[in-house]
């Protein structure tokens, strides 16, 4: 152990007894606090800028803190960001609102905690949505850790508004089928029949005992599919799988990074609608009207995409102050 | 008698009030369902007609397509619910209901029979419980048809393509001499080696996270092969982190065989390719741990590759290492074409074996491939003018010829 | 005949599979071989697991640098099989769901690996960032586009774009920042994406005839003869 | 709160500022992290394989009591055959036979997947009218029809980038360029939400100074 990790521990036991026990909880910053730090931030990259002309270019550690500022700040500013809806996620909205009560949605989750950040938001306002609008959820997914995630939306459902945990019964208005592994087989398998690849509920009870599976044998018995997606299996196979196959009504909500591969799918009319990454959950939100993490989020994000952007262009100074000094030697 | 009256009692006195009660409570609960019109008791929707069972055509014949007229009253508000259907199996005479399709709909596929046996349908309009006779269809027996007629598109197209890859093949295997232009990331290759037999520090070669059931971790582990010649020849120390037991397994008797073949084999060792774990992160997070303690002069990234491949190659630019990556997974691309020195984008990575060996036959695959590019080009551009004109003329011989070549790429199953 | 018999099985086993789409009869090979590959994954998994276990023994106890990681390594890999195999503390019992709630499996599963999984994910923010300040440099043409079209699409999928272009008026909307995204995303990026993927479909075509008709055999540890 | 759930935030905290140490340099932190991480996610995946595919995919099939099944027992064979790798060389040379199964399997099931998925359905949708819609629709289309056509062209590999043929392959480099750049752009925003998640672990549930 060198010293100075030595002294790096000790130093954040201190700042988390600071954190814990001496900052008021919730800590918020006053509107006018918030616009300080924002300026003071600001002139700070003039600074930068002004050394990168002088040829001391700054390394990637600066542009780490930076990014660490940019993101934890916000969380503690008082400020409000309106947010634009882009047409594909009004398209995958208008979709679910066309659904009349009673009909039923397969809801495949195919992500995992990791990616729970972008997708979970997405997850939540759409677990809400249905519950409110009664129509019928039937959960599965193709990654062991997706129903896990429809649990927590299903939760985070009910911690909303209390009084869905009485009207919304387990088997009748929403099923969680579980995970099974077999990526695109799985897909193409419930295009004949869904109980041959989900026997039994997360719960183990047999299949042909949930009411709300009563009559549901394959995709042509449910109204309408959404896919949360992180990456493969997602909703590529749901399109090659499900969509091609067996003509399956499909919308998806994927990673910022799946998007723009899944873009094709939407532009040949594969796909109804996209929500992508954060902003699209955001926009999802506002659509729906359950404001919650995503709203939050993109504070952050839009002061960290700042951080970027001017970084961007911090590099092309330094590029140009290089070239000039080649050209001068 | 006095017993006999005394049930009939009980019944009015709590069975009949609980059944009024209830079909009330039913009527104003079950929103859904409108409120029995009067006249539904004693209305029997009209039967349909013209009722045709379909063996349903290359399929494993399990399958029959089944269609009728819709009922006479099948009309936007008709009285009519749906249609039940009842499949009788002719020899055993077993009778299944199967389910009752929504109004409207004229058509079913049912897909659960056994080849060979004989089959009927029964078809009753349906309307509050109130069913009409039923109108039985012809006796079908699905049957196996061998031949997929239907994919004929998708085999002439694969047939050229395969064709002309072999055609190729074969080709060079006489001798002649094929061109093949300069591809700037495969060059980089031999370079990139070449700097690390100066610097006396390790290769790393990373074969993407994906097991060997996928095809861009296959490409990686043949593009090992040409690597593990080099660093046989030039006894640099090979550094080969792996997330999957079987790619573990393939890349050691890659790196073996080159050991062999540089005629050195006592130089080779397992421990040259080491299991990590199979969880992406886990994974990452040792090599990033490998990278920074081990300082590889040339970091290779080639196969399937996820969210970690900007972790990896951003560590990797952090040592000063020769960074050359190869995906087919579009979504990475941008991150390796930003943060390495070479990238083979997608179908380079499956080229760059067969660039690398020199070798006449595999250089006749790239050719191959060449024709397939050639049809996809020459498709876009002849279906676009023929669709762009048709939709200007609108000439029906145009419309058709256009409608043939968007049938041309479109697969039913 | 060591090296014949591969090559056999490689040509049979893809060329059936190849033609398994066209025959009906065969539709579903494709579908089983899947399930062959898990089983055979498992087995392979001795391997893999016996070499992490060799390793880092062999490591800890000749004391070589960084011998105290391996040790928790081991110990990692041990606990972590003890608790699936025998569902410690898990209230269905051997029968019971792996992952069950309360299960010793599933607590080390949300405590050890979904943070550390998360976070090791999440790094890619900073990276993100320090890639965009380092690659993002107008040196050639083709580097000047990626800059640009990046920087558009950075400025779009935030409420940021909207108030740098708001003021543009609706007839050219196409100059609007957040419609310009998304103008990008839909054409320009369809083109790329459409181009890149017929390349791709092609480019496994030609390898897996190599593969098949035995061109391409590094993999086998078959020498070209 | 229970005090395993206390516990468990602390341990994840731990572990959260341990990987985020690295972005500083290796340290002992990151050390200790990676050695936890790379231990448990291997038993962790073992433990996946072995109740889902040794004893579901195979136990469970093959010997099911009411129709046992044959298919699994080919997976079982080739997978006992791949151990013959532990028992010297005399008999390693048949773990080839697994290897190659699996290699000829890939390439068989994946051409087609690709083919169809990628190239025939890609090709028949770039195959539609350009002159269509308004303005801005007709400018899309031709650039999507002559970014496809371009980007193809650049991947072309028996003819040298020169002349026309080279003014193509370039135009088609610079469509890669916007997809790459587009996609790079989009990215940064779902990578800063994944950092969000963490800080939202560390400054919410474990030292609640946010709601």
């Amino acid at each position: 152990m060198r010293t100075r990790e030595i002294i790096a521990f000790f130093a954040l036991i201190a700042l988390i007894l600071l954190a814990k026990y001496v900052l008021p909880h919730p800590m918020q910053f006053s509107p006018t606090l918030s616009l300080i730090i924002i300026i003071l931030l600001s002139l700070t990259f003039i600074i930068i800028g002004v050394l990168t002309l002088q040829g001391k270019f700054v390394e990637r550690r600066i542009v780490f803190i930076y990014v660490g500022a940019a993101l934890t700040l916000p969380f503690f500013m008082q400020i409000e960001l309106e947010v634009p809806i882009s047409p594909e996620v009004q398209s995958a909205y208008d979709q679910i609102e066309s659904l009349n009560p009673g009909s039923k949605i397969l809801a495949a989750f195919d992500y995992d905690p990791p990616s729970a950040p972008e997708l979970q938001p997405m997850a939540d306002a759409f677990m809400k949505y249905c519950f409110h609008k009664g129509i019928k959820v039937i959960i599965m997914g193709l990654w062991p850790q997706g129903p896990q995630q429809a649990g927590q939306s299903v939760e985070a459902a009910f911690e909303d508004d209390p009084a869905l945990r009485d009207k919304i019964r387990y088997g009748v208005d929403y099923v969680n089928l579980g995970f099974q592994s077999g990526n695109e087989f799985v897909i193409l398998r419930m295009g004949e029949s869904f109980k041959a690849m989900f026997p039994a509920d997360i719960y183990g009870t047999p299949y042909d005992s949930i009411p709300i599976l009563r009559n549901v044998k394959n995709y042509s018995n449910i109204d309408y599919c959404m896919n949360f997606s992180a990456g493969k299996p997602g909703t590529q196979e749901w399109v090659q799988g499900a969509v091609d196959r067996f003509g399956l009504k499909l919308s998806a909500g994927n990673t910022a990074v799946q998007a723009p591969m899944i873009y094709p799918y939407l532009q040949a009319g594969q796909l109804d609608g996209l929500m992508g990454g954060m902003a699209g959950a955001a926009e999802f939100e506002k659509l729906t009207g359950y404001k919650d993490k995503a709203t939050t989020f993109i504070k952050s994000q839009s002061f960290a995409h700042i951080v970027v952007i001017v970084f961007i262009i911090i590099g092309n100074m330094a590029f140009l102050r290089g070239k000039t000094e080649r050209k001068v030697k | 008698m006095k017993d006999y009256h005394r049930p009939q009692l009980l019944f009015q006195i709590f069975i009949l009030p609980l059944v009024v009660i209830l079909s009330l409570t039913s009527a104003l609960t079950a929103q859904e369902q409108p409120v029995i019109p009067a006249d539904s008791i004693i209305h029997i929707p009209a039967p349909t007609s013209n009722v045709v069972a379909v063996d349903y055509v290359y399929d494993r014949g399990e399958t029959v397509e089944l269609t009728w007229n819709l009922s006479p009253d099948d009309t936007i508000g008709g009285r009519i619910d749906g249609y039940e259907l009842t499949r009788i199996e002719q020899s055993t005479g077993k009778m299944d209901t199967l389910e009752v399709i929504p109004a409207g709909i004229s058509y079913y596929k049912d897909d659960k029979l056994t080849h060979g046996h004989k089959y009927a349908y029964l078809i009753r309009s349906v309307y509050f419980g109130a069913k009409s006779s039923p109108v039985s269809s012809n006796i079908i027996t699905p049957s196996i048809e061998i031949i997929n007629w239907r994919l004929a598109n998708l085999f002439a197209i694969a047939f050229i393509l395969c064709g002309s890859v072999i055609y190729f093949i074969a080709h060079a295997k006489k001798g002649k001499k094929l061109f093949i232009r300069k591809i700037a990331g495969l060059e980089a290759i031999d370079e990139a080696i070449g700097r690390a037999t100066e610097m006396g520090r390790p290769i790393l070669f990373v074969p993407g996270i994906n097991d060997m059931d996928d095809v861009q971790t296959i490409a990686g582990i043949t593009l090992l092969s040409r690597v593990a010649k080099v660093v046989a020849d030039y006894d640099i120390r090979i550094n080969m982190p792996v997330s999957r037991s079987l790619v573990m397994t393939t890349a050691r008797e890659t790196i073996k065989e080159a050991y062999i073949g540089a005629g050195r084999p006592d130089a080779y060792n397992d421990d040259m390719v080491r299991y990590i774990t199979d969880e992406q992160f886990g994974y990452v997070a040792a090599v990033d741990g490998i990278m920074v303690r081990d300082k590889p002069a040339t970091c290779f990234y080639l196969g399937a590759f996820f969210a970690e491949s900007l972790i990896l190659a951003e560590t990797g630019n952090s040592i000063g290492a020769i960074q050359i990556a190869g995906t087919a997974q579009p979504a990475q691309l941008p991150f390796f074409v930003a943060a390495c020195d070479y990238t083979l984008i997608g179908e380079e990575l499956f080229a760059a074996s067969a660039y690398l060996s020199n070798e006449p036959k595999q250089l006749g695959s790239l050719k191959g491939q060449d024709v397939g590019k050639f049809v996809a080009m020459i498709a876009i551009v002849i279906g676009v003018l023929i669709a762009t004109l048709a939709e200007l003329t609108g000439s029906s011989s145009l419309e058709n010829l256009s409608e043939f070549m968007n049938r041309l790429f479109t697969i039913v199953s | 005949m060591k090296r014949k018999i591969p090559v056999l099985i490689t040509f049979v086993v893809g060329s059936v599979l190849i033609l398994s789409v066209f025959f009906p009869p065969i539709e579903t090979w494709g579908e089983d071989f899947s399930i062959f590959f898990d089983i055979i994954a498992v087995f392979a998994f001795f391997l893999g697991g016996g070499n992490l276990l060799r390793i880092h023994t062999k490591k800890a106890i000749k004391r070589q640098k960084d011998w105290g990681f391996s040790i928790v390594t081991v110990l990692g890999f041990i606990i972590m099989l003890i608790a699936g195999l025998f569902k410690v503390w898990n209230d269905g019992g051997i029968a019971g769901d792996v992952a069950a709630p309360g299960s010793l499996f599933q607590m080390m599963y949300n405590w050890i690996f979904t943070p550390l999984g998360a976070t090791m994910y999440a790094l890619l923010a900073f990276f993100v960032a320090s890639a965009s300040y380092r690659a993002f440099r107008a040196k050639n043409v083709g580097a000047t586009i990626l800059l640009v079209a990046s920087f558009i699409i950075l400025l779009g999928r935030t409420p940021l774009g909207t108030y740098v272009t708001g003021w543009i008026p609706k007839s050219l909307s196409i100059f609007n920042i957040p419609d310009l995204a998304i103008w990008i995303m839909t054409a320009p990026n369809l083109a790329g994406q459409r181009a890149i993927m017929i390349g791709i479909a092609l480019g496994v075509v030609s390898m897996s005839l190599r593969l098949i008709l035995g061109v391409e055999r590094t993999y086998l540890g078959v020498d070209n003869e | 709160m229970s005090w395993e759930q206390t516990f468990g935030i602390w341990l994840a905290a731990a572990f959260t500022l341990g990987i985020v140490s690295f972005l500083y340099r290796d340290n002992i932190f990151y050390k200790v992290c990676e050695a936890i991480f790379v231990g448990s996610s291997a038993g962790y995946w073992f433990v996946t394989y072995f109740w889902d595919n040794l004893y579901r995919k195979f136990y469970l099939q093959a010997f099911d009591p009411v129709s046992p099944h044959i298919a699994p027992w080919v997976g079982f064979i080739l997978g006992v055959l791949m151990l013959t790798r532990l028992f010297g060389a005399k008999i390693a040379w048949l773990s080839r036979w697994p290897l190659a199964f699996i290699i000829g399997a890939t390439a068989g099931v994946y051409m087609m997947f690709y083919f169809v998925s990628n190239a025939m359905l890609q090709i028949g949708a770039s195959i539609k009218p350009v002159f269509v819609g308004s303005f801005g629709d007709i400018v899309s289309n031709v650039l999507i029809a002559a970014g496809t056509f371009c980007g193809l062209v650049y991947f072309f590999f028996s003819k040298e980038h020169k002349g026309v043929f080279g003014g193509a392959a370039r135009v088609g480099i610079w469509f890669l360029m916007v997809t790459f750049g587009a996609s790079f752009g989009y990215t940064v925003m779902s990578r800063m939400s994944l950092m969000l998640g963490r800080l939202d672990f560390l400054f919410g549930d474990w030292l609640r100074l946010i709601s």
